[in-house]
C-alpha cells in the first residue's frame, strides 16, 4: 500500500468497522471492544507507516471544491497523542465490566468519534473538516445516550448547544467562502479588511471554541460528566473535542485569518469569562465528576488567552496545554471511574479517603494532579509559562494578571479535591481491575513527562507557533519574574484552600497526607499554623459570586433557550397546524391563491 | 376565425371559473363532482378553441375524444368513492369529512 | 349568431347546475350542457367527438350521476349551503369581467400562424399519429374497471360479516 | 437493447390482465406474478444503464417512446421502489383483502409512471399522469376506512382541478407552436433573445400551479399529509418516494429545462416555493403526533430541497435536486414500510403510545435509523451527500441565506426524526406491547434491501452521482 492510500485507514477502518463488524457483536461486548481496539491499533499503524514520508491525497471532487488529506510532521504529533487518548479509552472500556447501561451504542459512537477525529486533524480543506466536524457532534450525542434513559436530557442539551454552535460556526465559514472561495484553510484573511471577515471570525471563533467547551456553550459539560460513562466522557469532552476544538481555533487564528487588535479582544473576553465562569463554581461543588468537568471548561480560557495574544509563545503554550491537559483530565475521569465504582457515587462525601483503599488508582490521581496544578516539570507546567509568557511579551499584562488569579483558583480547588481523597478514615474498598489502572497510569505518566516530551520536539512546536527559531520551551527552564509568579500561584493558591478549610472539618489530618510531598509541605505548614485566616471572607465573597454567576447568568443561558423554542411552538402551531382544519374548500383557495402569486411573480417582473 | 377561437376560448374559462366556484363553495360532494364535470367542459371548449386556431380540428378531436375518456373513468371512480363515504359517514357533505387534520 | 345562441345556452345550463336544488334537475341540466357542447364539436366538424361528448358525457356520465343519486338519497342533503346559491349572480358577473379581461389580453398575445396542412384523418392520427394514447387509455380503462370493482368489494366484505 | 423500452412498458399490463386468472389460481400465483412484474422492470431498467448514451427511441407499433438520462434516473427509483413495495405489499395486503386488484391497481400505477417517463409527448405526458393518478386514488381508498376515503376524496377533486390548470396550459403551448411532441415543441418555443411571450408565462404558472400541486409543493401541498398516512403502507412509499416525483418534479424538469424557453423569473418562483415547503414541512411535522403523518410532512419539506436545487439552475443545484429524488425515494419509502410494519403490529400509529419497540422489533428498529440518519443528512448516508449539493449549489449561486436556511432545516429534520426514534424504538417498553413480535420475513427483507441500498448509495455516492445524476443534470442544462 502506498503512503496516499494509507491516509484513508484511519478515518474509514473505524467507521466501516462501527458501521459493519460491530453489529455482529451486539451480544458480546467485550469481544466488540476488542475488535475497536483492533481498528484503532490498525489506524496508529497506518499513520506511523505513512508518518514519515509526509504523504498528500487530494482528489478534485465537484467544481472547485477538492477532497484533500495531508499529513505532516505537525499533525503526526497531534496524532500521536489523539492515537494514545483513543487506545486507552478503549482499554479502559475492555476493562470495566462494561459500564455503560448501552454499551454496544457507547462503543459505536467511540469509533464515530475517533475516524471523524482523524478526518478533521487529516484534511486541508474546509468542506471534509466541516462533514468531520459534524459527524462528531452525533457521535457525542450517541455517547451520552449510551448512558442510558438518564443520559437522554444531557444528550439533548449537549446536541442543541452543538448544534448552535456548529450553525454559527457555517454562516460563518459561509462568509468566509465568500472572501476566500476554494475551502482552503491557509488564506490568512486580515479580520481588520472589513466587517464579513470581522463577523467571519467572530462565527467561526465561537464554532471552534463551543466545540472546547467555551463559555457560553459549556453549559452542556457538567451535565453529561453525570450521566457519562468515565471511558466516554475521557475521550470525548476532556480529550477529543479539545483537542478538535483548539486545533481548529489555531487553525482559525493563525492559518485562515490574521487577527487585529478588536479580534484580539473578542478572544480575551470570552477567555477570561470561560476561566472565572467555572472555575468559582468548581470551588463549592460537592461532585467530584462536576468539578472535574467544571476545571475542564476553565483551561479552554487559558488556552483561548493563549491563541489569542498572537505571540509564538502564547501559541505554543496553548496548544501544549491543549494535549497536557487532555493527559492529566482524562487520566482524573479515568480514576475518578474507578472511584465512583467502588464507591457508588460521585459526592465528595462518599470519597473521604478513597484514593487510601485504592493506592494504585490513588496513585494515577496523584501523577495528574501534579500535572493539573502545573508544577514543573510537568506538561502542564511548561504550558502555562508559555501562555503567561506569551502574555507579557505581547503586553497584555491584565490578562496576564486574571489568568494568574485564576491558576491561583485552580490549584485551591484541586487541592480540596486531593484532600477529600486521602482524607484518613473510610471503608476499605478493593482495587479496580487492572486494565483500569493500566489506562490511567500510562496516561498520568505522559501528564506528568509532557515537559520532558515537548521540550524534546521543540523545533517542530517552534515552527508551528510561528517562532523566529527554536528553543521557545527551553525558555521556560530559566528564572524569570514568571517563576516567581509561579511560586506564588502554588503558595496562594493552597494558602486559600487552606484557609477555607479552617474550622470546618478535620483539616488537620487532611494535610497530615499532603505534607509527604516534598514541595507542598512548607506551604501547607505556614497554611497551618493559621496566618490566613482572613481569607475565609474572601473565600464567602466567592461564595456569593458563584450563586451569582450560576442563578442570573449559567442558568438563564438554557432557560432563554427553552424560551426561544416554546415561544416558537407557541406561535407557529396554531398559525400552521391550525390551518390544516380538514376543510376541502379552504385546501383549494390556498391552491388558487397560490396560483395568483405564481402568475403575479412571473408577470410582476415582466411587467 | 380569431374572433370564434377567442368566444370559445373565453367561454371555455368561464364555465372553468364556474366549476371551480362550486368547488369552492359547495358542499355536497355530488355538486362537487358536478363542479368538477363543468370544469371538463370547459377544458373541452378550450381544447376546441385551439384547435380551431391551429386549423387542425381533426388533431384535436382526437385529443377530446381521449380527454372524453379521461373524464368518463374520472367521474365513474369519483362516484364510487362517493358511495364508499355515504356508506361510512351516511352523509355526502364534505365538511363532515375532516377528521383529518393538523 | 348559432354559436353565440349555443354559448350562451351552455353558460346558462352550467349555471343551472349551480342552482337546482334537486340533485337529479342538476345532473338533466349537466347532461343538457353536454349534449349542447356535442353541437359545437358538429359544428366545426370534429364529428367523432361529437358522438363520444353525446353518448358518453352526456348519456354514460348521466346515468351514472343518476344511479349515484338513488343510491344515496337517504342522505342528509338539504343541508347545502345558501352562499353558492345567493352569491351566483354576483360572482356570474365577476367571472365575465375577469374574462373579458383575460380573452382581450389574449387577442393581444396571439402569436401569427401560418396556417398547416393539417395532420390528417381522424383515423390516421387516432391509430399512427397518437397511438401511444391508445395504450395509455386502455390501461386508463383497465384502472378504471378495477378501481371501481377495488372499491365495491366492501359490499362482499359486508355480506360475509351478516 | 431498445426493446427493453417495450419490456418495460408492456409488462404491467399484460400482468395487469392475468392477475383475476392468478389471483383465482391462489395467493402464490398472485404474488409471484406480482413480483415477477415489479421486478421485470427494474432488471431491465438496470440493463439500459450502460446503454444510454445519447439516448434511445423506441416504436411501439406505431407508437414512439424515448429514453435519456433524465428519464432512466427516474426509471430506476421508480422501479427499485416498486419492487420493493411489491415484495412488502405481499404480506401487508393480507389484512386489507382483495389482493389481486391491489397488486393490479399497483401495476397500473407502475406502468403509468413509467410510460410518464418515456413518452416524448406532452399530452401522453398528461394522459399518463392521469392513469397513474386513478390508480393512487383507489389505492389511497383501499383500506376502505375514514381516511383513507376521506382523503382519496380530497386528494382527488383538488387534483382534478391541478390536472384541468395543466390542460389549459399544454392548449397555450400548443396555440404556439401547434405540436405537442418535445423536441419539435423545444425548437418552435425557442427563445430569440425577446421577451417571453405572455401565454407562455400564463401556461408555466398553469404548469407550475397544476404539477405543483402533485409534487405537493406549499401552497398546494394540503392533500398530501391526509392521503399519504391513510393509505396503505406500501402505497405511502410509493407516493411518497416516487409518485409525487415523477408526477411533480419530473414533469416540472422536463417542461422548464427542455421545453419551454428559459424564463427567469421561473427560477425566482422554484426557490420561494421550495424555501417555504422546506421551511414549512419541517415546521408542521415537528407538531405532529402520529408516525405516517410527520413522514408526510417531512416528504413536503424534503421536496422544497428538491425545488429549491431545481430553481438554483447550476449545475450542482440539478445534480442535487436530481440525487436527492434518487435518495428521498429510497428513505422515505423505507421509513413508511418501517411505519407500516409498526401499524400492522399494533394498530396505532400513535407515537406517544408506543416506545422500547428497540427489543421487539429489531430489525425495523435498526433499518429506522438508517433512514433516520439519511434523511436527516448525516454522513455517510447518502441524503448528506445530496444535501450538500443542494447547499454549495446555493453557495455557488450565491444564495447564501437559501444554503443557511437549508442547513438550519436539515438540523430540525434531525430533531424530530430523533424525537420519532425516542418516542417509537427507544425507551421503556410500553407494557401493552410485550408480547409485539418482528413484523413478517417479508416485509423485513423489503426494508432490508432499502436501508442497504441507502447506505451503499451513500458510500458509494460518486458511483451514482457521475453515473446516472450527472448526465441527466447535464441534460437538463442543455448540454449533451
Amino acid at each position: 500500500m502506498s503512503a496516499q492510500s494509507l491516509l484513508w485507514v484511519p478515518v474509514l477502518v473505524p467507521l466501516a468497522v462501527a458501521v459493519f463488524l460491530l453489529p455482529l457483536f451486539r451480544k458480546s461486548p467485550r469481544a466488540a471492544a476488542g475488535i475497536g481496539l483492533a481498528a484503532v491499533a490498525a489506524a496508529g499503524l497506518a499513520i506511523w507507516v505513512a508518518a514519515p514520508s509526509s504523504p498528500g491525497v487530494s482528489i478534485p471532487w465537484v467544481e472547485g471544491f477538492t477532497i484533500a488529506f495531508s499529513l505532516t510532521g505537525w499533525k503526526t504529533f497531534l496524532l500521536g497523542f489523539v492515537f494514545l487518548f483513543q487506545l486507552l479509552a478503549l482499554v479502559y472500556t475492555l476493562g470495566a465490566a462494561m459500564r455503560p447501561e448501552r454499551p454496544y451504542l457507547h462503543l459505536f459512537a467511540l469509533l464515530v468519534a475517533f475516524s471523524s477525529t482523524y478526518a478533521v486533524i487529516l484534511t486541508d480543506n474546509l468542506m471534509v473538516l466541516v462533514i468531520g466536524w459534524e459527524l462528531f457532534l452525533v457521535a457525542l450525542y450517541l455517547l451520552i445516550h449510551s448512558g442510558g434513559a438518564k443520559a437522554e436530557a444531557a444528550a439533548h442539551k449537549a446536541l442543541v448547544i452543538g448544534g448552535t454552535s456548529d450553525f454559527l460556526m457555517l454562516l460563518g465559514l459561509m462568509f468566509y467562502f465568500q472572501l476566500a472561495p476554494g475551502g482552503g484553510m491557509t488564506a490568512g484573511v486580515d479580520t481588520a479588511s472589513g466587517p464579513m471577515a470581522f463577523w467571519s471570525f467572530v462565527l467561526i471563533f465561537l464554532g471552534a471554541g463551543a466545540k472546547a467547551g467555551m463559555f457560553p456553550f459549556h453549559t452542556w459539560i457538567p451535565d453529561a460528566a453525570e450521566v457519562m460513562p468515565a471511558s466516554g466522557f475521557a475521550a470525548l469532552p476532556a480529550s477529543l473535542e479539545k483537542v478538535l476544538g483548539i486545533y481548529f481555533l489555531f487553525v482559525v487564528t493563525q492559518r485562515m485569518f490574521v487577527i487585529d487588535a478588536a479580534a484580539q479582544t473578542v478572544m480575551f473576553l470570552f477567555g477570561i469569562v470561560t476561566v472565572f465562569v467555572t472555575i468559582v463554581p468548581a470551588l463549592v461543588e460537592k461532585d467530584l465528576r462536576r468539578i472535574l468537568a467544571l476545571t475542564a471548561i476553565s483551561p479552554v480560557g487559558f488556552m483561548v488567552c493563549g491563541m489569542a495574544v498572537s505571540e509564538a509563545a502564547g501559541v505554543a503554550g496553548a496548544l501544549l496545554y491543549m494535549l497536557a491537559h487532555a493527559a492529566y483530565k482524562s487520566t482524573m475521569f479515568f480514576a475518578a471511574g474507578n472511584f465512583v465504582e467502588k464507591a457508588g457515587g460521585a459526592g465528595l462525601d462518599r470519597l473521604l479517603g478513597i484514593a487510601r483503599s485504592m493506592p494504585y488508582s490513588g496513585a494515577t490521581f496523584f501523577l495528574a494532579f501534579l500535572s493539573a496544578i502545573s508544577l514543573p516539570p510537568t506538561g502542564g507546567f511548561m504550558a502555562k509559562e508559555l501562555i503567561l509568557e506569551g502574555a507579557l511579551h505581547g503586553g497584555h499584562l491584565a490578562v496576564l494578571a486574571l489568568l494568574v488569579v485564576g491558576a491561583v483558583l485552580n490549584v485551591a480547588v484541586f487541592a480540596k479535591v486531593v484532600a477529600v481523597l486521602w482524607a484518613p478514615g473510610g471503608v476499605n474498598r478493593g482495587e479496580a481491575p487492572g486494565a483500569c489502572i493500566l489506562a490511567p497510569l500510562v496516561m498520568g505518566a505522559v501528564a506528568v513527562l509532557g515537559g520532558f516530551i515537548f521540550s524534546r520536539s521543540d523545533a517542530l512546536v517552534s515552527s508551528v507557533a510561528g517562532a523566529h527559531g527554536p528553543g521557545l520551551t527551553g525558555n521556560v527552564w530559566h528564572f524569570s519574574i514568571l517563576a516567581v509568579v509561579s511560586l506564588g500561584i502554588y503558595a496562594v493558591g493552597f494558602m486559600i484552600y487552606a484557609s477555607a478549610r479552617t474550622g470546618r472539618a478535620s483539616a488537620a489530618e487532611t494535610f497530615a497526607s499532603l505534607r509527604t510531598s516534598p514541595v507542598l509541605g512548607s506551604v501547607l505548614t505556614q497554611a497551618e499554623a493559621g496566618r490566613f485566616d482572613g481569607y475565609e471572607i474572601g473565600v464567602r465573597t466567592v461564595d456569593a459570586i458563584t450563586r451569582v454567576v450560576f442563578r442570573f447568568i449559567e442558568r438563564k443561558i438554557d432557560v432563554v433557550g427553552a424560551g426561544v423554542i416554546a415561544l416558537g411552538c407557541a406561535v407557529l402551531r396554531p398559525l400552521l397546524s391550525g390551518a390544516h382544519n380538514g376543510i376541502y374548500g379552504n385546501y383549494l383557495c390556498w391552491a388558487l391563491v397560490g396560483f395568483l402569486v405564481v402568475l403575479f411573480l412571473l408577470f410582476g417582473s415582466a411587467a | 376565425m380569431n374572433n370564434e377561437v377567442l368566444l370559445l376560448f373565453g367561454c371555455g374559462l368561464l364555465l372553468m371559473m364556474v366549476g371551480v366556484y362550486m368547488l369552492v363553495l359547495y358542499r355536497n360532494l355530488i355538486r362537487l363532482i358536478i363542479g368538477v364535470e363543468v370544469v371538463a367542459k370547459g377544458v373541452t371548449l378550450v381544447f376546441l378553441a385551439a384547435g380551431l386556431f391551429r386549423q387542425d380540428v381533426a388533431f384535436i378531436q382526437v385529443l377530446i375524444v381521449t380527454f372524453i375518456i379521461v373524464e368518463t373513468v374520472l367521474a365513474a371512480v369519483m362516484l364510487a368513492l362517493v358511495v364508499g363515504v355515504h356508506r361510512i359517514y351516511g352523509s355526502l357533505d364534505i365538511r363532515h369529512l375532516s377528521k383529518l387534520k393538523g | 349568431m348559432l354559436l353565440w345562441v349555443l354559448l350562451g345556452l351552455l353558460v346558462l345550463l352550467a349555471v343551472g347546475a349551480c342552482v337546482f336544488r334537486d340533485l337529479l334537475y342538476v345532473a338533466i341540466s349537466l347532461a343538457l350542457a353536454s349534449a349542447v357542447l356535442a353541437g359545437l364539436l358538429f359544428h366545426y366538424g370534429a364529428n367523432i367527438a361529437g358522438v363520444f361528448e353525446l353518448s358518453v358525457c352526456a348519456g354514460l356520465i348521466t346515468v351514472l350521476f343518476v344511479s349515484t343519486v338513488s343510491m344515496t338519497k337517504d342522505s342528509d342533503q338539504g343541508k347545502e349551503t345558501r352562499m353558492g346559491r345567493g352569491f351566483i349572480p354576483l360572482f356570474l358577473l365577476v367571472f365575465i369581467g375577469l374574462d373579458i379581461f383575460i380573452v382581450r389580453w389574449l387577442a393581444g398575445a396571439l402569436p401569427e400562424i401560418v396556417p398547416g396542412a393539417g395532420s390528417g384523418s381522424f383515423q390516421d392520427i387516432f391509430w399512427t399519429l397518437r397511438s401511444a394514447d391508445i395504450l395509455g387509455q386502455v390501461v386508463l380503462i383497465l384502472a378504471g374497471v378495477f378501481g371501481i370493482s377495488a372499491l365495491f368489494r366492501l359490499k362482499a366484505k359486508e355480506k360475509k360479516h351478516e | 437493447m431498445e426493446s427493453f423500452i417495450g419490456w418495460i412498458l408492456l409488462v404491467p399490463p399484460v400482468a395487469v390482465l392475468l392477475m383475476p386468472w392468478a389471483s383465482r389460481l391462489g395467493r402464490w400465483a398472485a404474488n409471484t406474478l406480482a413480483v415477477v412484474a415489479a421486478g421485470l422492470p427494474l432488471y431491465f431498467t438496470l440493463r439500459l444503464i450502460p446503454a444510454v448514451g445519447g439516448g434511445l427511441e423506441y416504436e411501439l407499433f406505431g407508437a414512439r417512446f424515448a429514453l435519456d438520462s433524465v428519464s432512466l434516473l427516474f426509471l430506476v427509483v421508480v422501479n427499485a421502489v416498486a419492487f420493493a413495495c411489491m415484495i412488502y405489499a405481499t404480506s401487508y395486503v393480507s389484512h386489507l383483502g382483495g389482493r389481486g386488484k391491489f397488486f393490479a391497481l399497483l401495476l397500473i400505477m407502475v406502468f403509468g409512471l413509467n410510460a410518464m417517463l418515456l413518452t416524448r409527448d406532452l399530452f401522453s405526458l398528461y394522459l399518463f399522469l392521469e392513469v397513474a393518478s386513478i390508480a393512487s386514488y383507489v389505492l389511497v381508498a383501499f383500506g376502505l376506512e375514514h381516511d383513507g376515503i376521506e382523503s382519496a376524496v380530497k386528494y382527488l377533486l383538488l387534483s382534478s382541478v391541478a390536472t384541468s390548470m395543466v390542460l389549459i396550459g399544454i392548449m397555450l403551448v400548443y396555440m404556439n407552436a401547434g405540436t405537442l411532441e418535445f423536441a419539435s415543441l423545444a425548437a418552435a418555443l425557442e427563445g430569440t433573445g425577446g421577451p417571453v411571450p405572455g401565454m407562455l408565462l400564463l401556461a408555466a404558472a398553469l404548469f407550475i400551479a397544476g404539477f405543483g400541486l402533485k409534487a405537493a409543493v406549499m401552497p398546494f401541498h394540503a392533500w398530501l399529509p391526509d392521503a399519504h398516512p391513510s393509505a396503505p403502507a406500501p402505497i405511502s412509499a410509493m407516493l411518497s418516494g416516487v409518485v409525487i416525483k415523477v408526477a411533480g418534479v419530473y414533469a416540472l424538469a422536463r417542461i422548464f429545462f427542455g421545453i419551454l424557453p428559459e424564463i427567469g423569473e421561473v427560477r425566482t418562483v422554484f426557490l420561494v416555493l421550495g424555501t417555504i415547503s422546506m421551511i414549512a414541512g419541517a415546521v408542521l411535522a415537528y407538531f405532529q403526533r402520529d408516525f405516517k403523518r410527520i413522514l408526510a410532512y417531512s416528504s413536503i419539506s424534503q421536496i422544497g430541497y428538491i425545488l429549491l436545487g431545481l430553481g438554483l439552475g447550476n449545475l450542482l443545484g440539478l445534480i442535487g435536486a436530481l440525487f436527492h429524488v434518487f435518495n428521498h425515494a429510497l428513505f422515505k419509502s423505507l421509513l413508511f414500510l418501517n411505519s407500516g410494519a409498526v401499524q400492522y403490529r399494533l394498530g396505532t400509529r400513535d407515537i406517544e403510545q408506543m416506545g422500547g419497540l428497540e427489543n421487539r422489533m429489531p430489525v425495523t428498529a435498526a433499518t429506522s435509523v438508517f433512514g433516520t440518519l439519511s434523511i436527516a443528512g448525516i454522513p455517510p448516508f447518502n441524503g448528506f451527500w445530496s444535501k450538500l449539493f443542494i447547499i454549495m449549489g446555493a453557495l455557488a449561486a450565491g444564495q447564501t441565506a437559501v444554503a443557511t436556511l437549508a442547513i438550519l432545516v436539515s438540523v430540525f429534520t434531525l430533531g424530530y426524526f430523533l424525537i420519532i426514534q425516542r418516542k417509537v424504538f427507544f425507551g421503556h417498553l410500553n407494557e401493552k406491547w410485550r408480547d409485539i413480535r418482528e413484523a413478517p420475513a417479508v416485509m423485513s427483507l423489503a426494508v432490508i434491501l432499502l436501508a442497504a441500498t441507502c447506505l451503499l448509495t451513500g458510500v458509494f455516492f460518486h458511483s451514482v452521482t457521475s453515473g446516472i445524476v450527472e448526465p441527466a443534470a447535464v441534460i437538463l442544462l442543455g448540454g449533451n
